[in-house]
This record gives C-alpha cells, structure tokens and sequence, in this order.
C-alpha cells in the first residue's frame, strides 16, 4: 500500500479523502491557500503546505505548487479530490512524470472524457445513443449557426465541465452572445478553460448517472445508479440511490453501457458515466465524469463499498474486490447538499464565522462536513460546507430520516440552503418521486403556510428575549433611524411577503 | 411589562409580569424560557410543548427560526408603538437605499445607469462570489441615484454598489 | 400508529427513541428531572414534563409522575429505555391499567426474566444449560451456605439486575459478607430492589448475547449475536456484531434457543438472552434482559433492522416485518461507550461542563449521543455520556474505522474514557480476537511507550502556550506553594509514571 | 526568550525568537501555531507535521494531549528554574495532602482511622456517584492525619474528605 498520500483539494471532500487514507493506515499531506490555514482538512492530516494565496489559480490550481509539496514531503501518490485539478490531464501527466502515483484514470482517458465533446464522439461511434449537439472547439460565431440549426431551448456546457459550472440554458437566438460569454467566463474561472459546445435541451428530462469501479487488470464494474435530478442552475442539490424511475431491467442496461464506454477508453478507477433520462425512459449519454462524484456517499451506503479506499487500492495496483455479482443495493439513500447560500434571499452565497455548529447523527445519518465550529467561510471557494446523506430501508424512510437530520442540524453565523431542503423533503412531487431536471427552478417555491400556533411561538420568543435585553424596545427606537443595509431589506421583505 | 409584538401584519400582546407565567393576548401560559448555548439557542416550554429557537437581532428586529420556519419579530412596548404611530413613522424601505456587496467579490457587470428607473427585483449588479455570479436585485421601485462600481473592480463585503432613492 | 410517545428516560436513549419516533411521524414527551431542564433530550422532544429532583428515586422512578405527565400531555404509549423503570413489571402493569401502552413485553414477561433467578429456573426446565449456582430470594446466611456448595470464585448478582450493577465477584468465603453488603446496597441504589443471587464463575468465558423481536401474533426471530466480553466491573464497554467466535453453525444454535425462551414466556416486543461461552465454546443460559439494549446499534448496523422502530411498531399490534430468513448480517459493527471516567485516575467518574465537543463523523462512523456543546454533566445518573458505533466490510475495517472517529472525538471540560478505548483497540489481542469477559481487568493494562518525538511535540506545544501567556513560568511559581489537591496528584503521577 | 520544558523526566530546552521558527536543543524547527477554537484547541504545523493539541493548564503544569497520548509538561524559563534549583525545592506529593472528594456524592464508608499508617493506593474512602461506587486512594504513603467525613454523609465536590501527612 501507499505509504503517503497528498491530497490536493480541500473542504469535505479533502477530509473524506484523510479519512479514507487514515483507515487504511496511510499517512497523510494537506495542502492550503493562505486563508485555509485553520481549514478542517489541515487539521485532520499528518503534514500540511501553505500553496499559495487565497484565490484557486493562485494555490489549488497550481500544479507546481503541489508537486512541489509532494516532493518535499515524499508522498508517493496524489489524490486529486473532485473540482480543482480533478479532471486535467495535463495534471495526471505531471504526477506520473515526477514519478508519483495519480489517484486516478490515466491522463489518456481523463483526455478522451474531460473534452466532453469529444467524448459524445465516442459514445455516437460506440453506439450509444446521445442527445442532439456540437462537438468542442467551435467559435462563437460557429456555435450561434449550430444553435440555429438545433433548434432551441439549447444548452451551452463547458467542454472541461462539470459541476454546472459554466453551463446556460437559452431559449432564444437573441440570448446566445450574453449567455456564451458568460459561460465561457465561469469555464475559465472553473477550470482555466473557457471552451464550451451545444447541446439540445431535453425538456422533462431526469439526471441518471452510474457509478463505474475499473482496475489496472481490465476488470469493469457498475455500482447501480444515482438519481440527481434535484438541481437549481445546474447545480445538483440532492441525491438518491437508487432511482425511484429505474428498475433491475433498466439498470442493467444502463449499467452495462456505462462499462462499455469505460472499457471502451481504457478506464480505470473511479468515474461516473452521465445519462439524462427522458419521460419514456429513454437513456442518452451526456458525459463522463472521470473523478470522484460530490454524491458519491449514497453509493457507498446502498452498497457497502468505501469508494474512496477502492480508488486507493485500484491506483495501487490491486484487482477490483467486487464481481458484478457481489454488488447489491441495500435499502436506499438520499444526500442533500449543504451550501452557505441564503435560500430566502435569492440564494445569495453567505460568508462568515460559524459561532455555532451541531450537526446531525443518530442511526441510519452520515454527515461529511468540512466545517467546524468557530471556522470561518470565505468567498474565494465552492459554497458546498457539508453532505448529510440518510439511509432506509425504504425510500421513505430515508426521507423521513433526512427530514429528522435536517431539524437536528445547527449552523448559526451564515446562512444555509436547510430551509430549502426542507421544503423541497416536504412536497408531495418530490415524495412521490415526480421530478425532473426542471423541477425547482420551473415547478417549486419556497412559499407555504406558516402554522398559525408557530406565529404565536414566535412573537413570545421574542418578546421574551426583548424582555430579557432590558431595554430592547428603546434600542429598536433608536436603530430604526439608521442607515438601511439594502439586500437585507430584499431578503427579509421577500420572507415576510412569502410567509404572509 | 406589556409588550407588543408584530410578525406577518399580525399582532399579540403579550403581558410579562411573573418568571413562569405570561399573558399573551389576554390567555395565561405556562412558560420556561432558557438559554441553552450562551449565544442565541432558546429553548422553551409554553405550556409543556417544547420550542428550540435560534434568535438573531437583525436590523432593530428578531429573526426568530423555530422548527424550520423564519419569523421577523418586532417588538415594542405600549409607550414606544404609541410614539412611533404618533409620529407617523412608516417602516419599511422607503427613502434612499443603499445597496451593498453581501460579500467579498468581483463586479461582473453593472446592468443600470445613473437616472435609470427600476422596478423591484430588477437586476443592478452581477457580483461573482465562490465561483458563481451572483445577482444583486433592487429590493422596492425606485431610480437609481448613484453608481459607485465598475465592471472588472473587486468588491468588499458591505461595499456600497448601487443607490437608489 | 401511536399519535403521541412518552419516553420515560433521560441521555443518549432518550433521543434515540425519539428521533425513532419522530421518523415514524410520532409526537414525542419528555419527562425530566429538575438538574435535566436543559438536558439533550428535552430539546430534542415535542413536548417535555419535570417529574421531580435530581436522585433518579425522586423523579425517573417514580411511576405515579411519569403516568400523571403521559395524561397530561395525552400520550398513548410510554416507551421505558434501558435502565430506571424499564424493567420493573409494576410499571407495565400501571401504564396498561392507565390505559397507555407499554412498549415492552407484557408485565408477566418481564416478571418471568426480570427475576433472574426464576430465569434460570425456567431455563433448566427448558432443558437450556445453564451456570452453576442459587436461587433468589435467599438470605445472607443462606447463600453464604451455597456459596461454600458451589466453590469459590462466585459471582453476586442482582435479581432484578442489569448493566453490571450489583455485581461482585468473590473469591473466598470471607470477602461474602462485605461483598453482599456492596452487592445489595448498588442494586438497592440502581433498581429498587436489593435481592441477589449466585452464579459460579467460569474463568476464561465470554459474554455473547442473542437480540430477539417477538410481534403479539406468535412470530419471534432473531437478529444474530452481539459480542460484548470487553467489559470493566461488569460493565460492558466495548461491543460487536456479529462475534469473532460465533460462526453461522453455533449462531443457529444460540438464536433457536434464544427464540425457544422467548416461545416459551410468550415473550413480545425486543428482547436480549445473555449467554456466557465457555473457552470449549459451549455456551450457557444467563439472563434475559426484558427490554432495549445500549448496544442494539451495532445489531442495526449489520442486518439494516431499526430496532425502536420495530418496538413501536410491535407495540402497536403490528405483525414483524421480517421473517428469520430476511435476516442476514452484513458487514461488521463495533460499539464504544463513552463514558465520563477519567481512565488516568482509576476510572473515577467526572463531572462538569463539556466546553468543546466535536463528534466524529463520517462514512461507516454513527454517534448516538445525549450530550451536546455547553451541557453540564451531573452525578446523578450514569456515566455513559454516547456511543460510537462503526461500520465495516470486515472487523478490521470497523475497527480502523473506530480508531479513526475516536481520533476525531474532542470533548473538553470532562474526562472521558476514549484514551482506554484507543489503547484496547492498539492491543494485540484485541485485534486477534482472543479476550474473555475478565480481559481488561486482569490482562490489560495502560501502560504503553510514549513516541519520544511525541514528547518534543508536547514539550514545543506547552512551551508556545507559556510563551504566548507571557508570564506563564511566574505564574507557575506562584501556584506551586498552594495546596495541593491530593487526587489530582494522584492521578497525575500515576499518569506520569506510566508514560515514563 | 529560552524555555525548559520538562516531562517524563526529560527536559527540552527551547528558545522562541521569532514567530515562525523556534530552537529546539539547538535543532531550527519551522513552527506556525495557532488557537483553532479560541479555548483550548490548538494546531501546530512543526516541519510542516501537523499536530492538534488540546492544552489544559492544571496544577501549574500544562496537560497536553496529542494524537491520543497525555503529557504533563512544566515549562519554566531560566531564571526561574535556577531559583527554583537553588531553594531546593522538590515537586511531588510531600508535606501534608488533603484527599478531595472527586464529584459530589455519598460518602459509603470510610476505611481508615486517623493516625493509621496507609501506603500509596491504599483505599481510604468509597464515595457513591453516578450510581457507581469510587474507591478514593492514596496518592502517596502517608499516615492518616485527620478524617472528615462520616459513612452515610453526602460531600460536595472539592470537599476534604482525608488529610495525610
């Protein structure tokens, strides 16, 4: 096994990672920005660098940087997390050159995969069905003409994507050169790529993708799917496995596709092979993402594999523990992602100091978390904090589990996305499994009835509170004079407005 | 002390005379009322049900989160809503506004000009904050009286961007 | 369903049964005593009643208050916990006469197993073997006249026992006297009720327990063995499932017995028979514990089945939803109680405000917990602050998992037990599986080598903390003439002993 | 500003100049130290080997417990432990001691008598808490020198329970 492992990410998923490694007795390296100095994954590791200043292109994306880390602290393998590095294979190329191992596809197939376009190449000559679009490379101009001749709504995606990042809908003609600049100019901030290609809008499609597990001895297998139509602007909010759209049948279909393709490139390691579903349940491959998944954990609780210690042996050298047979999906999971956004006001990113921090456990509850409390959330990252992901024996008891979670979690000094989710956990659609890609941004709200004895509780609160600050009556007097902070008012007449 | 507090164009009064007891709107309850973290937890028993509430003063009114819902509590006593009611005061975003940077980041686009008329929830800034572009919106109708960023400039937190009278 | 449950207990199973509620859509009551306003499980509740002072006799044992606030509060059912009145038939039979369902076995039941000398007699006439030794209901002289029938060294236990209180063994005929004394006074403190009875001890043996589920239609299974040998004065401190010395032939064997009691009492709800396995691996009848286990996680963990639920459900009248071949064990869990005893200083138990608290977290990681950050830790009840349980493909891999989260576990403001969990799981034996009830306590011990670069650490991180208070080194002048607190000393020097 | 750093009958001398690098017995050693959670929990980053520290200040001496070991390390600058060195004075339990009641309890019995000779891990009270019995020891040899507390009485935390001399 390795002897020491260099994680080049940060947050949840660096801490995923150590602990991963710590459980296999592998020491382990951090590395941090500037402003990461106190960051939770340079807590838990064995060794930490500083990289760099705050901004990523100045730290997390500098691959000389990190190399340089690994040398002089001799690690003799690399995991890239996901994001940041994760899928550049200019970066595997790097590690294998100064003779360390990559945790990963070979700079090859993160080639062949990471230029999406390229990929829905691939898959068209494999003859696996894809969805209506260009290929990468194309000029503006070029693309306007291809847009045209697809037909709209459209989708504009970076060829280096992932994660939503970069990505736009439009509807019409007239909206392409806003919407192509401004995604080429979230690619280039994303991943330092600013390349991006069209693809047809299915409308009503569901976001299906399966897990793959490939060794260095050609062995390739499925571990069952992950259904991550919950998003908003592209962003995956919530995850479940299995599918509450897929059965045995289809799942072995898609699951045999999804080796084919890996197998297909020569993949090895973890990836992800995307598909969007449409209402007749028709499957088109959209892109594959050769790198750990942020979702990755309701696969690992629905199955019982640790994917994280499989990419290690697999980058390792060893053989696949698992037959296909041996894979079986027990119960079911959901994750809901929790990000410093402010659900009530736009989704507005919150920065700050946690003051208070207590997150959820109990049975059948598994928090990643890549926050403490008293850290501090900085602007210059991903807004993702934390993952709870909940287990059943039945998909609702999964929900049920999510929804208790939730309550439990206490996060005071930013605001968090919870609000969001628990309204999304309590709405009859999304029970009953009725959702597609769509679903938040065109079909749900956040405004609902407030329970009338609640708006009792409320107002005793915090009359009682003001009863407590002694003269909390003249100091409202007295700040109401002031100056008001504009996007406050925003969110908070917005609120009051819902709840009204 | 007689309180009065308003949320959702609702309003209680509510009586604290005793540590145990409360009238609120003229009914007697049971209350225990502690503070669990030495910050902002509640908890509180109103006649045996219990609460947990996380209190936040925000802008001269209590936020209030108390099983997942979000209140904006105002509270005053008798003399001070008389005062305020005497003097007309109007609450709410009237009057100039400032609008500011939520966080630290990096001014995209600026979407209006000096002069410009703008409705409520019409885009101003595009600030880009954790690598996402963020819309700052105006929060009433109103015309935009300054100007004081420019697209390519970084933002502080709090940093006035727009003002609107 | 039941519309509302009072839990008529405190701490970590206090949540745990309501979180189990709160899955199921139930409305929850606490009841707590005056020191436990504040407590974890109060906050967790709907609702929450004082019934009483601190010493548990005047408040979580006293049935009359429990019953008048389940009648207050409305509720249908009462849930017991472990501990307190869970064993206690007269409790049973007031809630059934109050017209609230007990969530436990019918009173007859548990007045069969709760004496656990009539037990044994009940066992015999099964023909299940059972240990050597008395009756209960016996007096001093009596079973000073046993004692010297059945040899030496013995084991005192309480009839209406559990837990390892009122347990003492004794090794020679003139340590009875003061043992029985000690014996009656803890289980006259813990349960009421100061009737004991004698049992030979069987050196060298292990304690492996069967978990049963009997619904109110006749159908009784069994969930497979829990392994629960690491144990310190009786109590049991670290447990697993399935057990290292169990395999799928001798579980059978256990399990039909196990249900053969059960049949046989016309037992319902969730139930534990206590067997002792000897080094032939012969194994021998002990007690049936009437009522939830602290160990039931790590029975979860491996077949999936939420044991409260199904208490409640079975309560409710519903049949089992499982039949003896739906049960498979997967995986392997481990459970650590963490208790507040200071393993430094003779595992004397330790009082305070918990000023830091990070529990760990994670993938295969579950905490059940009844504490929280800011929480006061009181004398009046039991120690067992919360449990960590791991999850695991393999037992090595629940217990890397282990040493991970204990890692990750910081509590400030109290001593805990970890540091004697980090050590047993470091033991080779341990590890190897080779341990026996009598383990800890005879071939185990503390003492281990400090790293020595461990101890430059230590020496730089004290040095910078002095530096930083600036006078710091003054200020150790000054208190070194004041008096001393001799048990601090003790357990310091001890300490420093050890690591020297 | 020079250290001694004792533990385990080992001593460090080290020296701190600067922020970021410090003299450990001679060796340059890269340090960045920081109080993570503004009490009690530190990180340092030694040669870039991460260590977090819980650090307790008791008796005079600083309990450090790091990557699951506890160390009690007195930390004297020079002048005082030459001072120290001079008067003679010697750390450990001598003189007289009194036993403290660990946690507040009920005092079971009392097993020794005043005047009695008792050796160190001798038991000389059982105290009642958490529902369990606590045998109080010795910390060292001793003779009993005064006993204040009867079988059957509760003590209060800190209470002297034994007085040794």
């Amino acid at each position: 096994m390795f002897r020491k492992v260099l994680i080049a990410n940060r947050g949840e998923i660096a801490v995923r990672i150590i602990r991963a490694c710590r459980e296999l007795g592998i020491r382990t390296v951090a590395v941090f920005s500037e402003v990461d100095r106190n960051a939770l994954h340079v807590r838990h590791a064995d060794e930490a660098y500083c990289i760099g200043p705050a901004p990523a292109r100045e730290s997390y994306l500098r691959i000389d940087k990190i190399l340089e880390a690994a040398r002089r602290a001799g690690a003799d393998a690399i995991h890239p997390g996901y994001g940041f590095l994760a899928e550049r294979p200019d970066f595997a190329e790097a590690c294998e050159e100064a003779g360390i191992v990559f945790i990963g596809p070979p700079p090859r197939a993160i080639g062949a995969m990471g230029d999406k376009a390229t990929a829905r190449k691939m898959a068209r000559a494999l003859g696996v069905p894809i969805v209506p679009g260009t290929d990468g490379g194309l000029s503006d101009e070029d693309l306007m003409e291809a847009a045209r001749r697809i037909g709209f709504p459209i989708l504009i995606k970076a060829s280096a994507g992932g994660g939503g990042k970069g990505m736009r809908i439009v509807r019409s003609l007239e909206e392409m050169p806003d919407a192509l600049a401004a995604a080429r100019r979230e690619a280039m901030a994303a991943f330092g790529d600013d390349d991006v290609y069209l693809e047809k809008l299915v409308e009503g499609a569901r976001h299906v993708e399966i897990q793959i597990l490939a060794d260095q001895h050609g062995n390739v297998i499925h571990l069952g799917e992950r259904e991550c139509s919950i998003q908003r602007r592209h962003q995956k909010l919530i995850e479940e496995s299995p599918s509450p759209i897929v059965d045995e049948e289809m799942r072995q279909r898609m699951g045999e596709v999804a080796v084919r393709i890996a197998q297909a490139i020569g993949y090895v390691n973890a990836g992800t092979v995307e598909f969007l579903v449409d209402k007749d349940r028709n499957f088109y491959f959209i892109e594959m993402n050769t790198r750990l998944q942020v979702e990755h954990p309701v696969t690992e609780m629905v199955t019982g594999v640790d994917i994280v210690k499989e990419q290690i042996r697999i980058a390792r050298g060893r053989k696949l523990r698992y037959r296909q047979e041996d894979i079986r999906q027990t119960g079911w999971a959901i994750e809901c992602r929790i990000t410093a956004e402010d659900p009530f006001n736009n989704f507005m990113p919150s920065t700050g100091r946690i003051v208070t921090l207590a997150e959820p456990t109990g049975p059948g509850v598994r928090v990643d978390s890549g926050v403490y409390e008293g850290c501090g959330i900085t602007p210059y990252y991903d807004s993702l904090i934390a993952k709870v992901i909940t287990w059943g024996e039945t998909r609702g008891e999964a929900i049920l589990r999510m929804r208790r979670a939730l309550e439990e979690f206490r996060i005071i000094g930013i605001q968090t996305i919870i609000p969001f989710h628990q309204a999304i956990l309590n709405s009859t659609r999304f029970l009953a499994g009725h959702f597609d890609t769509k679903f938040v941004e065109e079909r749900f709200s956040m405004d609902e009835e407030t329970p009338p004895d609640l708006e009792e509780v409320a107002a005793i609160i915090a009359t009682l509170v003001a009863h407590r600050r002694g003269q909390a009556a003249t100091h409202v007097a007295r700040r109401a004079g002031r100056e008001i902070n504009g996007w406050k008012w925003a969110g908070r007449w917005e609120q009051l407005r819902r709840s009204g | 002390m007689k309180y009065i507090a308003t949320l959702n164009d609702k309003t209680f009064t509510i009586e604290i005379n005793r540590e145990d007891r409360i009238l609120c709107d003229g009914v007697e309850r049971a209350v225990d009322f502690r503070l669990i973290d030495q910050q902002h937890v509640y908890s509180l028993l109103l006649d045996n049900a219990s609460y947990e509430a996380l209190v936040q003063e925000r802008e001269g009114e209590y936020w209030v989160f108390v099983r997942g819902y979000l209140f904006a509590v105002r509270v005053e006593d008798e003399r001070e809503r008389r005062l305020r009611e005497a003097s007309g005061e109007r609450h709410g975003p009237s009057g100039e506004v400032a609008i500011k940077a939520p966080m630290p980041g990096l001014i995209v686009a600026v979407l209006v000009q000096e002069g410009q008329p703008v409705r409520k929830g019409e885009k101003l800034v595009l600030l880009e904050s954790m690598k996402m572009q963020n819309e700052i919106r105006a929060p009433r109708d109103g015309t935009v009286k300054a100007v004081r960023v420019k697209p390519g400039q970084s933002a502080e937190q709090n940093q006035v961007l727009v003002v609107l009278s």
